[in-house]
């Protein structure tokens, strides 16, 4: 278990970040949780339709692996990836308003919450088959190794996508072909209602990396600096071209499945110990530790919940895309 | 005769037949604990535990596989796709084994399995949550496709599936769950390739299958008040398909619509125009129409899905075009 | 113009076009070091380098996956599957990814791929190796699916769809690779939605596409002596279908006749009768003419398989139903 | 690597097995090769058609795999299955007709060489989908589990399916419920033309097990009691419920991957190496020292042609499948 390494190296970025890094992770974090906050409460007043799947318990995954590549670096998610695409820097105002299905939408109003794209920001994408993204990745890897660029690609996949095939052939093409390409599996023990116990022969879901001789590591997913330094060692890695790396988050997801799920599945006392590890509340006391103060953070919310507040708006005032475009894009003319 | 609903009805079937036969099981994902993605096996589990009602991993391929295999070796495997949209992910077990093991080893082996998988679009879910693929599985010899548009024939059509000895495709649309209708209780068998003619008219014939065949009867109902009298029949198996029953119709009524949700090109319309005209070319005074969905991916946005989809008028104006 | 084979054709029109675009490269089972299990790609490993003529393990979902995210990455994928058999293991990168991509992000990302497949039947393969599987990607919206007839048109096509900006599925038929023809030397292209009148004729039209070409116009031939005029045409694309020349042809002759290597059911033939009706309902004399594959697992034994396959006896029947 | 313990259980075997024993393996090895090189000849013939690929040189893994397994106990291969074919029992005569494409073939002449199947031999089926065949026997294994049964299901494939997500699948779902599998890779270092080194990122393919928590071993597939003992332990394992295994069998196909193949991949040299590894050349060598004679294997080597020539009358005499029944059997009616 790579643990208590990935410890210290959390322990190092604390003192070597910055305190404005630190606080951009910070509100990041607090972004993505009131953003999506706002969104259940958008979904039950049916101003956001379809499949919804909440990231709330697993900020810091997201916050810290972006926190550690460089702007033009790729992304590529789940349906589960309002969390990336904030992170990755998309404005919060397209994001809400391509939920609210609007023309504004990042993907004007065709996507919706499992299909957020924004070329800009290198934010390739969320897709809705549980795995279907991992060879999409790999073809990203490939296209920087083909064009000897220094990017990486960040890939997001949940703990439900190891048993698809997907995961298998794309690491080991991956690995083959020394693509930079980090996989980054979130651990939050369930996919859809069913324990990994039962999904999954392994537990240790890291070790999937053996056979295809690259480093598998495990981090605890709700401590934002220790994926932090997980992510930065493997997109060194990458970036020397020695090929990709699989890391497992552990994480818990607060909310049920989607909008749609009571998670009867799960105890009470289970979802209670778990909202006791929230990785943003822990990264306000790592803040603390660092002199951050309770005020500044504070003011970090509230600067949030205005920008949440304008997204809802933006989203709500944005038009519908006109109808008469409904067949438009279905082929690059 | 009770009024339950289709998913009730899917519950049902599936659990008499387990109780009849020891060989029935189901597997999938979200099954068991679950009760299933659209609750459809809901309760199963504690009546008949984990040995045959069985949770999977995320494994299309192999869940369908392992379905084909077990089948081999005897048993009688219901395999649940949570959504149809997954099984492109088991279309090589699907196409390359299940439809060609009983052929290609010259009829020795049998694959009585059960391929149960929701599909269609209307819930916003985007474009790869929303398709109905119905004809891959009409386009590849050696699977039955059955595709239920009443709780009724979701339960006489689920048991005739599980007592088929070939591999079935059985289609659920999502829409239809909640819809309730009039199911014997208990044995209740609908044959295969016996469309149902659900409205008898003599100025066109309206033919159809799964969700659309309620947006048949509203545009049945819609055209009476204009003056039309549309016969409406829901083909209710696509494989096989009674071609007989439609090809009687529209020699009565002279003009014919196919309505479906999947996309209109290389849809089921365009297969059973072709039959139309093969039987019955004299019979015809306009060419058949077929109302389906726009060849596009399905949108997100309501109203865009809306238009992409096949509305109750589209149906009413494609029948009063060919009247 | 060098008379070359259809292989040889798309073997230039390969090296042509990753010499014209840096961005063009190459990657499949076997096409390096072995040169392309039917040596297509014989020779482009030693002239372009391993990065650019890339062997893969055998992965299909992942192979047309990694061309998809390669292209949304900028560059100009060419994915060679040994057979479009092989293909179903991709369904879902194809239709749910490759498909869909460009709608449902909202026009952003672009997916330039290029899926080449050899199918089709007639080397007793069995049902495992010889089918032909074009409805499944005329059946989704996203893709362009290309299939040429002679060498001149691989040629010209394969450079179209390079330099295309969506998916494009790229059949060849296995029993094409040796035929001979002539072909421009250097830059050649055919557009997509062309069909080629290959042979003008006023008493019916036999509308085919891939391999059946041929044996459309043997049949065309026989049909001559027999004092039957046929016009022939080579689709060329099936998505886009140039309906208008199809329909232009109908109206001349007053019958159809599709012919392809598919199923029946289901099959093209099903989709372009559809379309011919809905435009020249009232120039056919007759209902088109469906000539295919048997709905069967393509069997081994030689005569079955013959007797499973389309012939141009069968082509001659069917012209002389109608005319 | 497991490879020492192997050796030392096949030495026992050698000491325990019968005479008869013995002999039965070393006459099944005689009959695979006499029997694939009259096919061979009869393919140059035009007498069998289509794709045909020859076992030569890996002998010794169908036959010691399949003498540690009762005649209950399912095989399943890929299009290389003649030699587990016939190990598994099935008459030679019937499986010459069918591929010569006769009626009386095991198929009735539907599959040819890539599908041969018999339902009272429990030979499974053929493949020819690389990976095809894995999800059919976790099925199969299923079924066993299900009804409570003693067998076993023994699937083989190459190393070219490895990189298969259906592989990777199965070793999942075999190992988390526990089914009676036991996969058997026939490493021959190429998939066509391809080294396993330019597809796969891992040499030691018994190691893709580790992640699984199933055993893996790699055993000497030129060694036929090796390969017996691996399977052996192998089949009382899955026979206890105790789960599926993976055996890498390290051989070599003597000729090219199909008829068509001139193997030009690789050099003469390499191929000399390996054929004085043969399997059959070996064993005869095995034999001698246990004291069976020279003068015996001969007179089952003699016996052996006989019994492929009647094959081979047999299916040249044999009736061709009535063209009137092209349609039958796409459905069970
Ligand atoms: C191929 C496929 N199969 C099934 C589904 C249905 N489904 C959606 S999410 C999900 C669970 C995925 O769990 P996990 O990968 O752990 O991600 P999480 O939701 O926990 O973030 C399932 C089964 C799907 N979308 N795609
Ligand atoms: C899914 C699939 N992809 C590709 C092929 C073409 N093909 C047939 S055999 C083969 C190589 C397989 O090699 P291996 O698994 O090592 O078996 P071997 O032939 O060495 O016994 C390939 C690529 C196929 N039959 N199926
Ligand atoms: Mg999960
Ligand atoms: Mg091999």
């Amino acid at each position: 278990m790579a643990l208590e390494r990935e410890k210290h190296l959390a322990e190092r970025s604390l003192l070597t970040l910055s305190e404005s890094n630190l606080l951009d992770l910070y509100r990041l974090m607090s972004l993505i949780r009131r953003f999506e906050d706002r969104v259940a409460e958008m979904y039950t007043r049916g101003k956001i339709t379809g499949f919804c799947h909440l990231y709330a318990g697993e900020e810091a995954v997201a916050v810290g692996a972006i926190h550690a590549l460089y702007d033009k670096d790729y992304v590529i998610s789940t349906y589960r990836e309002h969390g990336h695409c904030l992170a990755k820097g998309v404005a919060p105002q397209k994001v809400m308003a391509e939920l609210f299905g609007k023309a504004t939408g990042v993907s004007h109003g065709r996507g919706g919450s499992m299909h957020l794209f924004d070329t800009e920001a290198r934010f390739m994408g969320g897709y809705a088959i549980v795995g279907g993204g991992l060879p999409l990745a790999a073809g990203l890897g490939l296209s920087i190794h083909y064009k000897e660029e220094p990017e990486v690609v960040c890939c997001f996949f949940g703990d439900g996508a190891l048993p698809q095939g997907a995961f298998h052939e794309t690491l080991n093409l991956c690995s083959l072909w020394k693509l930079p390409v980090i996989f980054i599996c979130e651990n939050n023990f369930y996919g859809m209602g069913t324990l990994t116990q039962r999904a999954i022969c392994q537990q240790e879901l890291y070790r999937f990396a053996e056979p295809y001789n690259i480093p598998g590591v495990r981090v605890d997913g709700m401590e934002v600096l220790e994926v932090y330094g997980a992510v930065l060692e493997a997109a060194a890695r990458a970036r020397e071209g020695v090929g990709p790396s699989l890391i497992e988050a552990v994480t818990y997801r607060f909310r049920g499945h989607s909008m749609s799920d009571p998670a009867e599945y799960r105890s009470k006392r289970e979802e209670r110990i778990w909202q006791e590890r929230d990785p943003i509340k822990r990264f306000r006391r790592r803040l603390n530790e660092r002199r951050v103060s309770g005020e500044v953070l504070d003011r970090v919310d509230r600067e949030v919940d205005a920008v949440v507040e304008d997204a809802v708006r933006f989203a709500d005032e944005s038009a519908e895309p006109p109808i008469s475009e409904v067949a438009k894009n279905v082929y690059v003319e | 005769m009770a009024q339950i609903s289709y998913r009730e009805a899917l519950n049902q079937a599936i659990k008499e037949e387990m109780d009849r036969d020891e060989r029935v099981f189901i597997m999938g994902e979200e099954v068991g604990y679950f009760g299933g993605a659209f609750k459809v096996t809901d309760g199963l589990l504690a009546i008949f535990g984990e040995k045959r009602v069985r949770d999977t991993p995320i494994s299309e391929l192999t869940l369908v596989g392992a379905g084909v295999g077990a089948a081999m070796g005897g048993l009688r495997p219901v395999v649940e796709l949570m959504t149809v949209n997954f099984g492109l992910l088991a279309m090589d077990q699907i196409v390359n084994h299940a439809a060609k093991i009983h052929y290609m080893f010259g009829g020795q082996a049998k694959v009585p399995l059960v391929i149960r998988a929701p599909q269609g679009g209307g819930h916003q879910l985007g474009a790869q949550h929303s398709q109905s693929l119905e004809e891959y599985f009409v386009h590849c010899p050696g699977l039955r496709v059955v595709i239920p548009a009443t709780p009724a024939d979701a339960k006489g059509l689920f048991k005739t599936a599980v007592r088929d000895d070939n591999p079935v495709i059985f289609l659920e649309h999502e829409s239809l769950y909640g819809m309730k209708g009039e199911v014997a209780d208990g044995e209740h068998l609908v044959p295969f390739g016996q469309a149902n003619v659900l409205r008898a008219g003599s100025d066109a014939t309206i033919v159809s299958y799964s969700k659309c065949v309620n947006d048949a009867l509203k545009a049945a109902e819609a055209l009476e008040e204009r003056g039309v009298d549309a016969e409406v029949i829901d083909l209710r198996t696509l494989n096989p398909l009674d071609i007989d029953t439609i090809v009687e119709s529209v020699k009565k009524t002279g003009a014919a619509i196919v309505v479906y949700e999947g996309w209109r090109t290389g849809g089921a319309g365009a297969e059973i125009a072709a039959q139309i005209y093969e039987a019955a070319f004299d019979s015809l005074d306009a060419p058949v129409q077929r109302v389906a969905s726009m060849d596009v991916p399905m949108p997100y946005n309501r109203h865009l899905e809306a238009a992409a989809l096949p509305s109750v008028e589209d149906i009413i104006r494609a029948v009063e075009h060919v009247v």
